[in-house]
């Protein structure tokens, strides 16, 4: 089955083709299942390869499957080429499994829409991206995935493309991302000067010996793709442009925005373990930009009232976690958080779009309160995302986010604490947006309340399936029972160089006693518990509170809604100050310099030419006489030669 | 004898050319023109050339003069005798190039035909005259010329009616 | 081995044919003049098929060649040849031509005679600077497309600015090839005067070693020639000015092709011919490429009018292929002639999509326009599709020729080619910036309401571009793999001959007291002696 | 006695009489006249020259000067008319249309 991982990617392919180019003369019903069922196909094969590679042994679950040579030039021999491995696989059913998942809420949400046909064929378009990026076998084809997602998250948050907002939104997006490529770009050419190809197999193996172990190239590399991972994942520098991407569909902000476009800086980051782990510098600062990340968002997603934009936040801040994990040497543990964050996030989202869908397209928890009763499944399914989420006992999140405190500690006291505080407002955060709408009293507008509704099951049962998902997704990492890490052993083979440079960098091992664990398990479990209860307290108790602190701390609090003004100082730094020199560099120098030298020596020859014309008298007489002293000089050079 | 002839000649003929210059009314200058003219064809008798003489007269004299009466007497030029040379200075600038140009001819003569310089009038030439002498040359030797010189008088010709007619407005 | 095929001088000539057919055509049926124009390009199109299909890929060596004495007394021959730099662009060239014409057949109706004839002289001038394999027929065909281009935009242009922005551009390209032509005939003086056969023959002058203090002066002349056409940074403002005002086939053509004159001109003479000179005159030559990239994004960036913005577009893109060239890697080099390839497949594309707006609407500007992907959908997927060519994305043609330019500059230049490869991140943001003003948001204009969509024409004009861009993007080794030999042949040609002009230099300065100033005027008088 | 010097000296003088009365005069019929006479200067050298050179060349020459003259002549005069018809004057400063 391996040898149709070719498969994969192509179903969605097709998906696109169909949709796109015959997409008018089928109904809404015959896209949508056409979008979802591609999906569904490629997640078929993938959990069929997924289970062929279950029954390989370990060692030997690399598989390379070249398609064909694509450029080939020179030296430089790139092929379209898919890498089967346990790295790959796990990404794959995510994104598909997901995917397929989000396509079928999106049949019911989407219902009616105008432009129905073109979202599904965009969407496909993104999975197929997608599939690509996490499948290729060399850095040249991810990159063809990495940008071809950024187009399709370009197209799909533009898709209202009747709103300003949407369109710019959606431009930003793919700015900024670009901006993330350039050093992804910049990284690829150094690999190619060092290793004279992009396949990975190559490269990972050839690394040790090429580069030196933490010289200042190999950092250099590292950290120019972790640039591109930056801009792609939206952390600290680059992460403007995930808020404004909510101007999408939800499912929309559900699948590239929650599931797996930004995880892509992640996958990434882990594909090139070994480099990473060649180049303790660069780790650390994948560390920091996590944790400084995951706390920045977070205290951002507290102050925020659409609930979207809280949801974006959220979703930056536990990206920060993830490369958190990876910047801590556990970079099974980031994947591990990426898959179970890729259930709840999804579920999260989706709930959020059918509340919306019941309020007619109202964002502002100010303006929800008490759906409990109207929505029932939504309500728990929302629920159910947010205790995982927030990391409580049963559910996934506590096992990923556990790992990955518990790698922190052992690294750096500092990331934990870090990571404690992120947690901590992060189930704040979680539980406020959950109490603020479907507990509490009803803020609900009388006309929109008359038509609240439950949303059909098209759109529920998407949302239960991921409620189960989120609720068992843990149980693959438990982490303190032997045997019971199936998960990162699975994934060990592809991290162990890895694992063995850092092993061997790091001087102290890690003392790995059981009782250390269990403790900083009930550590983490508190953290969960108090978000909740502070949140209880300050919306269900007295709903009042929140309004006194945000007078008491009025200035803090207007910085901190206002995102901090990062956006207006992006613009103000960057965007005016580059336009405003271009249209100084249009006027002034390509019009008045240049131009001005060119239309300037015209001018001169003509000044020359009227000089000239002065000679012309008209008069006859004047001719005569030039025609005279003309002879008289040739006749007197004749004489004196 | 031959001497003072030719010293009178060249005398009259020099002062009627001042005169052709100098004077105002453009009817003397015609007439003074026509001396000249026939001074010249003296000069000419002079130098044996009788032939030449003739045509001298006959062509000159005789049409292209008549030419220039009767152009003066078509556009009666007299009425609008043109207001007097404005600056005297202008001859004397008009004099001195004329002496000059004559220091610089005087030299080239003498440089090409040394051989000639200062030997006197030879005799006659042979007992051929005139007139034969130019004929055979001129209609064997320089037939081509003389065929070209005639498509040139047509081509004079026709430019003359053309510019000269009157235009039909 | 010569004189085997007549193909490449039917196709240098059949347009001169078709030319002569129309001069009988009556002026009042357009109908049948463009159709004549049509099939004679097709013709000639399927003819530079046959030399595609018979091009044997593995030699470097120059194919189809052909060479008649012209004027024997002074060593100019009649020699056409092509090998894998130019065979691209040739393709190029012929498959552009029905094109153009369908693409005019609404647009032209004042003098529609007189526009053909144009068109089908300007082909023969572009399809003969890049076979001709001899400098003096080289000079002639350059000098050629001038005159139709100055017609193009003189008579057909808008009549704003038309005649200035004409006649600026042949006075710039003239004083160009002026100071080339001085060059070119004291090469052939040099080369007489040393090896004693006075000759243009190209391949002859490859051999000449010319004296590296000479080389610098004759590159120089040839580099600003070449420059002007490229164009290059100082000497751009031709480009927008010539744009705005040609008609919509003639800035297409401009665009398509003319600008790799310039281009092919380097690769094809300058470098090989004086390569001590390009080598070290490299870094400011890049320099100045990159200036231009990022200078031609800056200014596209704040453009109001959708031409100038294309026009500054594609002074960005050229910018990479001057990068990519003077680099002198495999890659680099390969990567300048597939840019060469998808600068004139995607921005001719982009000036024929402005062009088709420009007829609904009849202004470029980007203010006058909003919300036009509603109106006209079947549009917005083309111009969607085209903006991300000319962006660069992977998966279409853009990208593999950027790519690799950067990758191969990047060893020989790195830090041009990083502020280079930041041209790419405002390559997307004009273009996007562009395209959102134009196409997303309300149909604020009335005027908008009412656009019909490009009808079946259109798409015929517009399809084929389509097939390529993609095709380049997917499967690029289709046109790799000719050119690979002739671009290993001409980077060694130019290390070869490097090497040996300064060994010769070296050896040189030992005996040789001082290199007898060759003066101009004496060697004439020897040659006219001698006959 | 007569020597060639004579003859020489004599139509030089014409020669620049004619050329001053070419370049000071302002009445176009004049200016005529006067090249006329500077071609008569011409004639007598060629005359002169015939004479002392002992070849009949020199007089065959006059012959066709005379035509050329001829020639001239009629066509300047035609002009003359022609001008003074159309602008009503025959001074040579007012006919100064053919500059740019």
């Amino acid at each position: 089955m391996i040898e149709l991982v070719w498969l994969i990617p192509i179903f969605p392919l097709i998906g696109f083709l169909i949709n796109g180019l015959f997409g008018r003369r089928f109904s809404e019903k015959t896209i949508g299942w056409i979008g979802a069922g591609s999906v569904g196909a490629s997640f078929v094969v993938a959990v069929s390869i997924f289970l062929e590679l279950l029954n390989m042994a370990p060692g030997t679950r690399s598989i390379q499957k070249i398609v064909y040579s694509w450029i080939w030039s020179g030296d430089l021999n790139v092929p379209i080429g898919f890498l089967v491995d346990p790295l790959s696989i796990v990404m794959i059913m995510v994104v598909s499994g997901v995917g397929c998942i989000i396509h079928i809420y999106s049949i019911g949400y989407m219902h009616g829409e105008i432009g129905f046909r073109r979202y599904f064929s965009y969407l496909n378009l993104f999975v197929f991206n997608m599939l690509i990026l996490v499948s290729a076998n060399n850095f040249l084809l991810m990159f063809v995935g990495w940008e071809g997602v950024g187009l399709c998250s370009y197209l799909l948050i533009g898709y209202y493309y009747e709103k300003k907002s949407a369109s710019d939104a959606g431009k930003k997006a793919f700015v900024v991302n670009r901006i993330g490529d350039f050093g992804f770009l910049l990284g690829m050419f150094l690999i190619f000067t060092v290793f004279g190809t992009f396949n990975y197999v190559d490269v990972f193996a050839a690394a040790p010996e090429r580069l030196t172990q933490g010289g200042n190239l190999v950092t250099l590399i590292t950290l120019l793709l972790f640039v591109g991972a930056t801009g792609k994942s939206a952390q600290i520098p680059l992460y403007t442009w995930l808020p404004d991407a909510m101007e999408g569909p939800t499912p929309v902000s559900a699948l590239i925005h929650a599931a797996t476009m930004v995880t892509a800086g992640v996958y990434m980051v882990s594909r090139c373990s070994v480099m990473f782990a060649m180049a303790p510098v660069s780790l650390t600062v994948v560390a920091i930009i996590g944790g400084l990340t995951a706390l920045f968002a977070a205290t951002i997603g507290i102050t925020q009232f659409d609930i979207k934009r809280v949801l974006a936040y959220s979703t930056i801040s536990q990206l920060g976690f993830m490369f958190m994990a990876c910047g801590v040497g556990a970079f099974s543990t980031g994947i591990f958080h990426l898959m179970t964050h890729a259930f709840f996030k999804a579920l999260l989202f989706m709930a959020a779009g059918s509340v919306m869908h019941a309020m007619s397209g109202e964002l502002d928890m100010r303006k929800m309160g008490g759906l409990r009763k109207k929505l029932p499944y939504t309500h728990w399914t929302y629920l159910f995302g947010t205790l995982a989420i927030a990391g409580i006992f049963p559910f996934a999140g506590f096992f990923s986010k556990d790992e990955i405190l518990y790698y922190a500690l052992q690294k750096n006291m500092v990331f934990w604490i870090m990571g404690a505080v992120a947690a901590v407002m992060t189930s704040f955060y979680m539980f406020r947006s959950v109490f603020m709408t479907f507990y509490g009293k009803s803020r609900v507008e009388p006309d929109v309340a008359h038509h609240l509704h439950e949303s059909p099951p098209l759109m529920t049962v998407p949302l239960m399936i991921l409620a189960f998902l989120s609720l068992v997704g843990g149980f693959v990492g438990i982490p303190v029972i032997e045997g019971a890490q199936r998960f990162s052993n699975f994934l060990s083979p592809v991290f162990a160089p890895a694992k063995a440079i850092i092993e061997h960098g790091a001087h102290h091992a890690g003392h790995h006693s059981v009782t250390a664990e269990l403790v900083l398990m009930g550590v983490s479990l508190a953290i969960a518990i108090l978000g909740l209860l502070v949140a209880r307290y300050m919306y269900i108790t007295s709903p009042e509170t929140p309004g006194r602190i945000v007078e008491r701390f009025s200035g803090l609090h207007r910085l901190v809604f206002n995102k901090y003004w990062i956006d207006e100082l992006y613009d103000f730094l960057f965007v005016n100050s580059i336009v405003e020199f271009s249209r100084f560099l249009w006027k002034k120098f390509d019009e008045a310099v240049v131009d001005g030298a060119v239309n300037g020596v015209a001018a001169v020859v003509r000044t020359f030419g009227s000089v000239l014309r002065l000679l012309q008298t008209g008069l006859v007489k004047d001719y005569a006489l030039s025609v005279l002293v003309g002879a008289m000089v040739v006749i007197g050079y004749l004489l004196l030669r | 004898m031959e001497t003072i002839l030719f010293y009178v000649l060249a005398a009259v003929t020099l002062l009627s050319a001042v005169c052709v210059v100098f004077l105002r009314r453009p009817l003397h200058n015609v007439l003074f023109m026509i001396l000249t003219m026939i001074g010249l064809a003296t000069l000419f008798i002079l130098l044996h050339a009788e032939f030449l003489a003739m045509v001298q007269i006959i062509v000159y004299a005789g049409a292209v003069m008549v030419l220039f009466l009767f152009v003066i007497m078509l556009l009666n030029l007299e009425e609008i005798s043109l207001p007097k040379e404005p600056r005297p200075l202008r001859w004397g600038f008009g004099v001195i190039l004329a002496l000059a140009l004559v220091v610089v001819l005087f030299p080239i003569f003498s440089h090409f035909t040394p051989s000639v310089m200062g030997k006197s009038l030879p005799g006659a030439v042979g007992n051929v005259s005139n007139i034969e002498l130019i004929g055979t040359e001129l209609f064997t030797t320089y037939l081509l010329p003389f065929e070209v010189a005639s498509i040139l008088l047509l081509a004079a010709i026709i430019g003359t009616v053309i510019i000269g007619r009157k235009l039909k407005d | 081995m010569e004189n085997v095929s007549h193909l490449l001088s039917l196709i240098t000539f059949i347009p001169l044919l078709g030319a002569g057919i129309i001069l009988f055509i009556n002026r009042e049926c357009p109908e049948t003049l463009r159709w004549v124009t049509i099939v004679c390009m097709l013709i000639d199109f399927v003819l530079s098929l046959f030399v595609y299909f018979g091009f044997d890929s593995s030699i470097a060596t120059m194919q189809f060649v052909e060479r008649y004495p012209w004027i024997p007394q002074w060593g100019i021959s009649y020699k056409v040849g092509i090998d894998g730099i130019s065979l691209l662009l040739l393709m190029l060239t012929t498959f552009l031509g029905p094109i153009l014409v369908l693409a005019c057949w609404k647009d032209i109706t004042v003098r529609v005679k007189e526009f053909m004839i144009c068109l089908l002289f300007l082909q023969v001038g572009m399809i003969g600077v890049f076979v001709s394999l001899d400098l003096f027929l080289f000079y002639v065909f350059w000098e050629i497309m001038l005159i139709p281009m100055y017609l193009l935009i003189g008579v057909w242009g808008n009549p704003a600015r038309r005649l200035y922005a004409a006649i600026k551009f042949v006075l710039y390209t003239i004083v160009g090839s002026l100071l080339m032509l001085v060059a070119i005939l004291v090469l052939y003086f040099m080369a007489g005067k040393s090896t004693g056969i006075y000759t243009f023959d190209l391949l002859k002058l490859y051999d000449f070693a010319v004296p590296v203090q000479a080389q610098f002066w004759l590159f120089l002349a040839f580099f600003l020639a070449f420059a002007i056409k490229v164009p290059m940074f100082p000497f751009h403002t031709w480009l927008p000015d010539a744009h705005t005002e040609a008609p919509t086939v003639g800035s297409v053509v401009l665009a398509a092709v003319l600008l790799k004159m310039g281009t092919y001109g380097f690769i094809r003479f300058a470098i090989p011919l004086f390569p001590n000179a390009a080598v070290d005159a490299a870094w400011w030559v890049v320099l100045l490429a990159v200036i231009g990239i990022i200078y031609g994004a800056w200014v596209a960036m704040v453009q109001v009018d959708m031409k100038r913005l294309v026009a500054f577009s594609s002074v960005s893109h050229l910018g990479f292929v001057m990068l990519g060239m003077f680099a002198l890697t495999t890659q680099g080099v390969e990567g300048s002639i597939i840019q060469m390839i998808n600068h004139g497949l995607s921005t001719g594309a982009l000036f024929l999509i402005v062009g088709m707006i420009y007829e609904r609407r009849h202004t470029r500007l980007i203010s006058e326009f909003g919300g036009i992907s509603k109106v006209m959908p079947l549009f917005a997927v083309f111009f969607m599709i085209f903006t991300l060519s000319s962006i660069g994305l992977p998966g279409l043609n853009g990208f593999i020729g950027e790519f690799l330019i950067l990758l191969g500059s990047f060893a020989k230049f790195t830090w041009y080619t990083v502020f280079a490869a930041s041209g790419v991140i405002f390559a997307a943001v004009y273009m996007l910036w562009m395209f959102q003003r134009v196409m997303f948001g309300e149909v604020t204009n009335p005027k908008n309401l009412n656009l019909k969509d490009i009808d079946l024409r259109e798409v015929a004009v517009l399809t084929p571009l389509l097939i390529f861009v993609v095709w380049i993007g997917v499967y690029p080794n289709t046109f790799l793999k000719p050119m690979e030999p002739s671009v290993k042949n001409f980077i060694q040609h130019v290390e070869k001959k490097r090497a040996a002009v300064t060994a010769m230099e070296e050896s040189g300065k030992q005996n040789l007291p001082n290199v007898e100033r060759i003066s101009l005027v004496s060697s004439v008088t020897k040659i006219r002696a001698e006959r | 006695m007569v020597t060639l010097e004579h003859y020489l000296v004599l139509s030089a003088l014409l020669f620049s009489l004619g050329m001053v009365g070419v370049m000071f005069r302002r009445n176009l019929i004049v200016i005529l006249m006067s090249l006329e006479l500077m071609l008569n200067a011409v004639n007598l050298s060629f005359v002169a020259f015939s004479r002392y050179l002992g070849s009949i060349e020199g007089q065959i020459f006059v012959l066709f000067v005379m035509v050329v003259a001829a020639a001239e002549v009629a066509v300047g005069l035609a002009i003359a008319v022609a001008v003074f018809r159309q602008r009503g004057t025959i001074n040579i400063n007012d006919i100064s249309l053919l500059k740019w």
